[in-house]
C-alpha cells in the first residue's frame, strides 16, 4: 500500500508545484501551496501506518498547525493586497524587482 | 482487494479535483474542488487506519481552512475583471507541467524500483486519539509548544497586518 | 693663497653674488639701486682680477691651476669628479670672458639705470658667467656640459628678461629649445664617449690621451654629435634661428652672451677635443663647410637687415662660420685667436648699438636712426672703429685673426671654402658699412639724451683692446712669433705658406675690402637708397627659414600631438575601453529582466535549477540503482 | 614597536582613531600634523641609521596566518627608502601647504590613512601584505576623488578604481597561483618574497604570472596602453589626492616592479625586457608630444607624468646599474618635483578658480615669487642642470646607451620632450601681462613658502651633490645585478 500512497503524494505535490507556479491568482496559489502540504502529509501517514508509528502522525498534525497559522495570515493579505490594489493579480505586486 | 479498489477510486478523485483545482478560472471553483480533493485525502487517511488524522483533516482542512477561503472570496466579492488576465493560462500550466514532470517521474521510478515497504503490524489502537495524544505529549511535546508559539505568532501577524489597512 | 682657492673664489664670487643679489630682490622691495651695483660688481670684479692672475701665470710660467671640489657622481666606473682645471686653453677663454663681463656689467648698470627689475638682472647675469667659467674652466666634459645647459638656461631667461611681451619669453623658448637640440647631441656623444673609454676616467686629459682606443666610425659619430651641440650654442646652419631672435633681449645681454661668450662655447669645446677632430677628418671637413655656410647665408641675409641689434646678430653667426671654418680645416688657435678678438670688437659693436638705442628710447630700425654723428661723436668713432676691425682693416686686431683664418683656408687647398669665405668677408665689409653710412652719414639730422659715463668708459677700453688685441699673435711675417698659438698648444695642423703668397693674399684682401667700402660709401652715404630696400625680398625675410621650421618641425609636431591625444587616447582607447563597460553594463540589463519581482518566477528558475539537478543526479546514480 | 611598524601603523591608527573621534577640525589638522611630523623624524631616523651596504635592514618578522605561510614581514633597503622618505616628507609639507583651504575631516583623515597604506606597500616583503596594502591605498584616494574632487568626479572616481582594481585582481591570481605552486614544490605554503623567488616555473607559466604582475603594475604607473583614466582623474581630483597619486602612487608601481618582478621572475624579466624598452620609450614620445596641445594644466601635468614614469621604466628594464640607480633617482626627484608643481597648482586654482592655461598670464609680474617657484619646478621637470631630475636623465641615458646605441638616442629624446610643453606653458601661465584673472594674484604667502622651499632646496641639493644620495641605492642596485648575472652564466 505504501507505494501507491507515495506515488500519489509525488502526483499530488507535482501538480501543487504546476499550479503554484503557472497561477497567477493569488488565491489559486495558496492553495497550490496548501495542496503541497497535503501532499506531504499524505505520504507521511502512509509511512506512519507502514512503520506503525504514531509520530510521523505528529509531524503532520504539526504541519497542519502551520498551515493553519499560514492561512491566517494568507487570509488577512488577501483583504489587505485587494483592498490596495483590487486585483488578485500576482504579477502587480512585484516590487522587489529592478523595474527599469 | 476492497481497499484498493477504494484507494485507486479515491485516488483517481483527489488527482482530478486537484487538477480542476489548479486549472479553474475562478477562485470559487478552485476553492470547491479543492474541497473535494482534502475530504478524498481525508478518506486515504482513514483507510490507513489513520483515524485521529481522518478527524483532524476534514475538521480543520475541510471545515476551518476552506470555509475561511469561501468566506474570504465572498467577503471580497470577487468579480471578473479584479481576477488576472490569465490568456496564457494553458499554455503555462502545460509547460510547467513538462518541467515538473521529469522530477515526478523520477520520483515514482525510484519508488517502483525500491522496496520500501516494511509492513509492521500496526498494534491495537493505532491511530486512534490516544496513541497519537500520547507520542504528541511525551515525545513531541517541545514542537508542540513552538506549534502553539507560532499560532500565536501568525494570529497577532494577521489581526495587525488586516488592521493597518483598514 | 693656494691655487685651488684662487680657481674656486674665481668660480664662486659670480654664484654668490647672484644668489646674494637674488634672495635680496626676491625678499626685500624697494632695495637701493647701488646695492645691486655694487654686489654684482664686486663678484663679476673679482673673477675677472683672479682670472687676470691666472692667466698671468699660465702665460708666463705656463702654470696649471687644479682644484677638486667633490666627487659629483660614482657608480661603478662612471666616477664624475667636480673638478676645476685652468689649463692653457681655459685660462685663454677666461682671459677674455672674465674681463669683458667686468666692463659689460659696468655698461649695464648704466643701460639698465632706473629699471623696475634691475636686480634680477644682474642676478642672472652673474649666474650666467658663474656658468661660463664652470663651462670653461671644467676638467671633465660632464661638469662642462652642466655649465654648457646653465648658459643656455640663463640665456633663455635674460633673453625673455622683458617678460611682459610675450613674444621676449617666446624667443627666450625658441633659443632654449634649439639649444638643447644640440645639447641632446652633446650629451649622446658624451655618453658614447664614456662606454668605449670612459673606464680610463672622465677627465680631458683621460678621454684625449685614450682617444686612439675607438674604431673610425664610433669615433666619427661622436665627433659628429659633439659638433651637433656646437651647432646648437654657435647658431650655425640648421640650429640658428634662435639668435636673430635673442636679440629681444636687454642690449647688454645681447653683447655678453649673443656675441662674446656664451655663442663661443662651441668654438671652445670643438677646440677642446681637438686631438678627436684631428682623427676625424670627413667630420672636420663638415664642420668647415657648415661653418662656410652660414658665414655666408648670415652675411647674405645680414645686407637686407633694417633692425640694428639684427644686423649685429647676423654678422656674429657669420663671424662664428670663420672661426668653424678654421676649426674644421685644423687651424685651432687661428680659430681661438679670431674668437678673442672677435669677443671685442662685437662687444663693443653691441654696446654702440646699446648706446644709440638707449639715447633714441628704443628706436632700433636704422631708418629711424639716421644721422646721429653729430650728437654723439665718441660714439661715432668707437663703432666705426669697431668696423672697421671687423673688416679686417690693418693693422686693427681683426686683420691678424681674419687674415690668419684665410692664409690656412688657401693652403688648406679646399677652394670652395675659401672662396665663400672670401666672399663671406666682403659682404661683411658690406653690410658693416651699410650699417654705418645709413646711421652716421645722412642729410637728416637727430640729437638723442646723452649716454651715461658707465657706459662710455667700458666702450673706451673695448676700442683699445679691439685695436691691439692682435698682437698676441703676431704672426711671424710681421716679425711676431705667435706667441698665442705657442701658449696654448694645440694639436694645430701645420699650413705652410710662403710669405709671398701670404702677402699677396692679405693685400688683394685689404684692396678688395677697401673697394668694397667706397662702393658702400657710394651707395648709401647722404642718400636714400637704404629706403628703397623692400622689406618683403627672399633675403630680407631671411630666406623663409622661420616659415620652413615651422611648417616642417612644429606644425607636424602639433598635429602628431593632436593625432596622439585626441585620436589615439581618447578615440582609440578610451573609447574602447567606455565601449567595454557599456556592453558589460548592457549584458547586465539583459540579466536583470529574469529578476523582475515575481516571486512565482523566481519559483520557476528554482524549479528548473532543482529539476534539472535532480536529473543529473539520477543519471548519475542510475548505474548504482 | 619598532621603527617600520611605527611607520606603517601610526597613521592608520591616527586615521582610525580620527574617524570614530568627531572633534574640531582645528584639532584634526593639529593630530595630522603632529603624526606626519612624527613620521618624519623616524625616517630620517631611519635614513641616518641606514646601512648603505647591508641588502635589506629594520627587517621584521612576525607570524601572522600560520597555516598558509603568510607573514607580517616588513623591511627596507636602498629602493624603498626613497619613496619612504619622499612620502615622511611631502605629507606634512602638503599639510603645511593646504591648511587653510581644506576643512573636511575626511580630507585629512584620507591622507593619513594613505600615508600608512603607501608605507605599508612599499615595506612589505610578503606578497600578501603587499596585496593588502596595495588595495588598501587605493581606497582614500577614491573617496577623496568621490567627495573633495572636481567636475565628474563620480564617474572619473569609478573608473580609475575600476582600472586599477582589474590589474589588482590579476596581480591577486597571480600571487595566489605562485604560492599554491610553491606549496606543490616544496610542500609548504609560503607567500614570503625570498621563499617564492626559489620556485620554477616553466616559461609559459612564467610569462603568465608575470603578465598578472605586469597589468596591476602597468595600470598604476600608467605605461602606454593603460594611461585612459590618468588625464582625467587628475584633472578631477583634488590637491592632496594628485599629490599621492603622481608623487608616491605611480612611483609605487615602478617600484613593484623592481622589487617584485626582478626578484621573482628574473628570467622572464630579462626575456620581455626588449617589449618594455620599446613601450616605455614609446609611451616617454607619446605622452610627451600629447601634452603639446593640453589646454588644462593637471591634463597636462599629468601627461608630463606619465611620460616621466614611462622613462622610469625604461631605466628599470634596460637593467643595468645606470639604468636602475637612475631611475630609482628619478622617481625620487620626480616626486619631489610634481609634487611641488601640482601644490602650486592647486595654489594657483584656489587664487584665480581656473584651471585653464589659455585663461592665465602675467603672473610674474604681480607675483614675482609664486613665478619663481613654479619656473623652477618646472625646469626641474624638464631636467636644467643643477636640479635632481638632470642627474637622474644623465644615468638611465646612460644605461640605455650601454644597452643599445639606438635605444640610447631614443632614451636621449627625454631632454627634448619635456621642453615641447613645458616652455610653452610657462610663457603662457607666468609671462605677459596679467589679464582680468590674474591682476589680483597674490603672491606666496608664508606658510605656503615654508611647504615649497624645503622641496627646492631638496631638489638642488640633489642635484648638485647626489653621490650622497646616490650612495645609498647604489649598493642595492649592484646586488641586483649580480644576482641576475647568475643565471645568465649558467646558460
Amino acid at each position: 500500500m505504501l507505494q501507491e500512497y507515495m506515488i500519489l503524494s509525488i502526483i499530488l505535490f507535482c501538480i501543487g508545484v504546476v499550479g503554484l507556479i503557472s497561477r497567477r491568482n493569488i488565491i489559486v496559489i495558496y492553495m497550490s501551496i496548501e495542496l503541497l502540504l497535503n501532499a506531504v502529509n499524505l505520504s507521511l501517514v502512509a509511512i506512519s501506518a507502514d512503520m506503525a508509528d504514531a509520530s510521523a502522525q505528529v509531524m503532520s498534525i504539526i504541519i497542519i498547525a502551520i498551515a493553519a497559522s499560514e492561512a491566517a495570515l494568507f487570509m488577512s493579505l488577501f483583504v489587505v493586497l485587494f483592498k490596495k490594489k483590487s486585483s488578485l493579480d500576482a504579477n502587480i505586486f512585484d516590487m522587489l524587482g529592478s523595474k527599469r | 482487494m476492497q481497499n484498493e479498489i477504494i484507494f485507486a477510486i479515491l485516488a483517481l478523485l483527489t488527482i482530478v479535483s486537484s487538477i480542476v483545482m489548479i486549472s479553474a478560472h475562478r477562485p470559487i471553483d478552485s476553492a470547491l474542488a479543492f474541497i473535494v480533493a482534502l475530504i478524498c485525502i481525508a478518506a486515504l487517511f482513514g483507510l490507513v487506519n489513520a483515524t485521529f488524522m481522518f478527524v483532524v483533516q476534514i475538521i480543520i482542512y475541510a471545515g476551518a481552512i476552506l470555509s475561511l477561503i469561501l468566506f474570504i472570496i465572498m467577503f471580497l466579492n470577487i468579480k471578473d475583471e479584479n481576477l488576472p488576465d490569465e490568456k496564457n493560462k494553458n499554455w503555462w500550466l502545460l509547460g510547467t507541467s513538462f518541467i515538473v514532470a521529469p522530477f515526478g517521474l523520477i520520483l515514482i521510478d525510484l519508488i517502483i524500483r525500491s522496496d520500501i515497504t516494511i509492513n509492521r503490524v500496526p498494534a491495537e489502537g493505532f491511530g486512534n486519539i490516544k496513541d497519537v495524544g500520547l507520542t504528541l505529549f511525551s515525545k513531541w511535546v517541545l514542537p508542540f509548544e513552538l506549534v502553539s508559539i507560532l499560532l500565536l505568532v501568525a494570529l497577532v501577524g494577521a489581526v495587525t497586518l488586516a488592521k493597518r489597512e483598514s | 693663497m693656494s691655487d685651488s682657492l684662487i680657481l674656486n673664489i674665481l668660480l664662486l664670487s659670480p654664484l654668490l653674488s647672484a644668489t646674494l643679489i637674488f634672495l635680496l630682490n626676491i625678499s626685500i622691495s624697494g632695495v637701493k639701486q647701488y646695492i645691486y651695483t655694487s654686489l654684482a660688481l664686486a663678484g663679476s670684479g673679482i673673477s675677472a682680477l683672479l682670472a687676470l692672475y691666472l692667466s698671468y701665470f699660465s702665460y708666463f710660467e705656463n702654470q696649471v691651476f687644479t682644484s677638486h671640489l667633490f666627487t659629483w657622481l660614482s657608480i661603478e666606473d662612471f666616477i664624475v669628479e667636480v673638478a676645476l682645471k685652468a689649463d692653457a686653453l681655459s685660462s685663454f677663454m677666461i682671459l677674455f670672458i672674465a674681463p669683458v663681463s667686468f666692463l659689460i656689467h659696468v655698461y649695464a648698470s648704466g643701460y639698465m639705470n632706473k629699471d623696475k627689475s634691475y636686480g634680477r638682472f644682474f642676478a642672472y647675469f652673474n649666474l650666467f658667467i658663474f656658468f661660463m667659467f664652470l663651462l670653461v674652466l671644467a676638467d671633465n666634459p660632464i661638469i662642462m656640459f652642466i655649465g654648457w645647459e646653465g648658459v643656455g638656461l640663463t640665456s633663455y631667461a635674460l633673453i625673455g628678461f622683458y617678460f611682459e611681451d610675450i613674444k621676449n619669453t617666446y624667443a627666450g623658448n625658441k633659443a632654449f629649445i634649439a639649444n638643447r637640440v644640440g645639447d641632446f647631441g652633446f650629451l649622446s656623444a658624451l655618453m658614447l664617449l664614456f662606454l668605449e673609454i670612459g673606464s680610463g676616467g672622465m677627465s680631458f686629459d683621460a678621454i684625449l690621451s685614450n682617444i686612439g682606443q675607438i674604431e673610425a666610425p664610433m669615433l666619427s659619430l661622436i665627433a659628429f654629435l659633439l659638433f651637433v651641440g656646437a651647432m646648437g650654442k654657435s647658431a650655425q646652419i640648421p640650429l640658428f634661428v634662435w639668435l636673430p631672435d635673442a636679440m629681444a633681449g636687454p642690449t647688454p645681454v645681447s653683447a655678453l652672451i649673443h656675441a662674446a661668450t656664451m655663442v663661443t662655447a662651441g668654438v671652445y669645446m670643438v677646440a677642446r677635443f681637438a686631438p678627436l677632430y684631428n682623427l676625424t677628418f670627413d667630420v672636420s671637413l663638415f664642420i668647415a663647410y657648415i661653418g662656410a655656410f652660414s658665414a655666408l647665408f648670415a652675411a647674405i641675409v645680414a645686407t637686407r637687415q633694417f633692425d640694428i641689434k639684427k644686423i649685429l646678430a647676423y654678422s656674429t653667426m657669420s663671424q662664428l662660420g670663420f672661426m668653424f671654418m678654421a676649426l674644421g680645416v685644423g687651424a685651432y688657435s687661428t680659430a681661438l685667436f679670431h674668437m678673442f678678438t672677435h669677443a671685442f670688437f662685437k662687444a663693443l659693436l653691441f654696446m654702440g648699438a646699446g648706446a644709440i638705442i638707449v639715447a633714441f628710447h628704443h628706436k632700433q630700425d636704422i631708418r629711424e636712426l639716421r644721422g646721429i654723428k653729430e650728437s654723439m661723436p665718441a660714439l661715432f668713432v668707437m663703432i666705426l672703429i669697431a668696423t672697421l676691425t671687423i673688416s679686417a682693416i690693418p693693422p686693427l686686431s681683426a686683420f691678424f685673426s681674419k687674415d690668419a683664418i684665410m692664409s690656412a683656408l688657401y693652403a688648406s687647398g679646399h677652394a670652395p671654402l675659401f672662396l665663400m669665405a672670401f666672399t663671406a668677408s666682403l659682404l661683411t665689409v658690406f653690410y658693416m658699412f651699410r650699417l654705418v653710412f645709413v646711421v652716421f652719414y645722412s642729410n637728416t639730422k637727430q640729437v638723442g639724451e646723452a649716454n651715461s659715463k658707465s657706459m662710455l668708459y667700458p666702450m673706451t677700453v673695448l676700442t683699445i683692446f679691439s685695436i691691439f688685441a692682435g698682437l698676441l699673435n703676431m704672426p711671424e711675417i710681421f716679425g711676431g712669433n705667435l706667441n698665442m698659438s705657442n701658449w696654448l698648444d694645440i694639436a694645430d695642423k701645420k699650413f705652410i705658406v710662403t710669405h709671398f703668397d701670404e702677402l699677396m693674399l692679405m693685400s688683394i684682401n685689404t684692396l678688395a675690402i677697401i673697394g668694397v667700402i667706397f662702393y658702400t660709401y657710394k651707395r648709401y652715404a647722404y642718400t636714400n637708397t637704404i629706403d628703397k630696400e623692400s622689406e618683403h625680398t627672399l633675403v630680407a625675410n631671411k630666406f623663409y627659414i622661420d616659415e620652413i621650421y615651422s611648417a616642417v618641425v612644429v606644425k607636424p609636431l602639433y598635429a602628431l600631438s593632436i593625432l596622439f591625444d585626441k585620436h589615439i587616447s581618447n578615440n582609440l582607447i578610451d573609447n574602447t575601453i567606455h565601449n567595454l563597460a557599456l556592453y558589460y553594463e548592457k549584458l547586465g540589463l539583459l540579466f536583470s529582466g529574469f529578476e523582475n519581482g515575481n516571486v512565482r518566477n523566481y519559483a520557476l528558475y528554482m524549479l528548473v535549477g532543482a529539476v534539472s539537478g535532480f536529473i543529473y543526479l539520477y543519471v548519475l546514480l542510475r548505474a548504482a540503482l | 614597536m619598532s621603527t617600520l611598524s611605527i611607520l606603517i601603523f601610526l597613521p592608520i591608527i591616527a586615521a582610525i582613531f580620527l574617524f570614530f573621534v568627531r572633534i574640531n577640525i582645528q584639532i584634526v589638522k593639529v593630530i595630522y600634523m603632529l603624526v606626519t611630523s612624527i613620521i618624519l623624524y623616524v625616517s630620517l631616523k631611519l635614513y641616518v641609521d641606514f646601512d648603505p651596504n647591508a641588502p635589506m635592514q629594520f627587517v621584521e618578522y612576525k607570524v601572522w596566518i600560520y597555516e598558509y605561510g603568510i607573514n607580517y614581514f616588513v623591511g627596507v633597503d636602498g629602493v624603498s627608502l626613497g619613496i619612504v622618505m619622499m612620502n615622511a616628507i611631502l605629507m606634512p609639507l602638503v599639510a603645511v601647504a593646504l591648511y587653510k583651504q581644506r576643512d573636511k575631516h575626511g580630507y585629512w583623515i584620507h591622507l593619513l590613512f594613505v600615508q600608512g597604506g603607501i608605507m605599508g606597500a612599499v615595506l612589505s616583503l610578503d606578497l600578501m601584505l603587499f596585496y593588502l596594502f596595495w588595495e588598501v591605498m587605493l581606497l582614500p584616494i577614491f573617496f577623496m576623488i568621490g567627495l573633495f574632487g572636481f567636475g565628474r568626479k563620480n564617474f572619473v572616481t569609478m573608473k580609475f578604481n575600476m582600472y586599477t582594481i582589474l590589474g589588482s585582481l590579476m596581480m591577486l591570481i597571480s600571487i595566489l597561483y605562485i604560492a599554491v605552486q610553491y606549496k606543490e614544490q616544496f610542500g609548504v605554503y609560503s607567500f614570503s618574497l625570498y621563499d617564492l623567488k626559489n620556485i620554477t616555473l616553466s616559461s609559459t607559466q612564467s610569462i603568465l604570472v608575470f603578465s598578472g604582475f605586469m597589468l596591476a603594475f602597468a595600470i598604476k604607473i600608467p605605461i602606454f596602453p593603460f594611461h585612459t583614466w590618468l588625464s582625467e582623474t587628475y584633472r578631477s581630483a583634488p590637491t592632496g589626492a594628485v599629490i599621492v597619486m603622481s608623487a608616491l602612487m605611480a612611483k609605487l608601481g615602478t617600484y613593484a616592479i623592481w622589487r617584485f618582478l626582478f626578484t621573482l621572475f628574473n628570467e622572464t624579466s630579462h626575456a620581455v625586457a626588449p617589449y618594455f624598452i620599446g613601450l616605455g620609450l614609446f609611451g616617454l614620445i607619446f605622452f610627451g608630444i600629447s601634452a603639446m596641445n593640453q589646454t588644462h594644466l593637471k591634463k597636462m601635468f599629468a601627461l608630463s607624468s606619465a611620460s616621466h614614469l614611462s622613462l622610469i621604466v625604461v631605466g628599470f628594464f634596460i637593467y643595468d646599474v645606470y639604468g636602475l640607480v637612475g631611475s630609482s633617482y628619478l622617481m625620487v626627484a620626480h616626486a619631489i618635483s610634481s609634487a611641488a608643481l601640482f601644490l602650486m597648482v592647486g595654489m594657483l586654482f584656489e587664487r584665480t578658480k581656473t584651471h585653464y592655461i589659455a585663461s592665465l598670464g602675467g603672473i610674474a609680474k604681480v607675483a614675482p615669487r609664486f613665478a619663481l617657484f613654479f619656473a623652477f619646478f618646472a625646469l626641474s621637470i624638464v631636467g636644467v642642470p643643477l636640479t635632481a631630475g638632470f642627474v637622474a636623465e644623465v644615468l638611465i641615458i646612460l644605461g640605455a646607451f650601454n644597452y643599445n646605441i639606438y635605444i640610447g638616442f631614443i632614451t636621449a629624446t627625454t631632454i627634448l620632450i619635456a621642453m615641447l610643453f613645458m616652455f610653452k606653458m610657462i610663457s603662457k601661465v607666468l609671462f605677459g601681462e596679467p589679464n582680468e584673472v590674474t591682476k589680483n594674484f597674490q603672491d606666496l604667502r608664508l606658510h605656503e613658502l615654508f611647504a615649497l622651499v624645503p622641496l627646492a632646496l631638496l631638489v638642488l641639493a640633489m642635484g648638485i651633490f647626489p653621490n650622497y644620495f646616490i650612495k645609498n641605492i647604489e649598493p642595492t642596485a649592484q646586488f641586483y645585478i649580480l644576482e641576475k648575472e647568475v643565471p645568465k652564466n649558467d646558460k
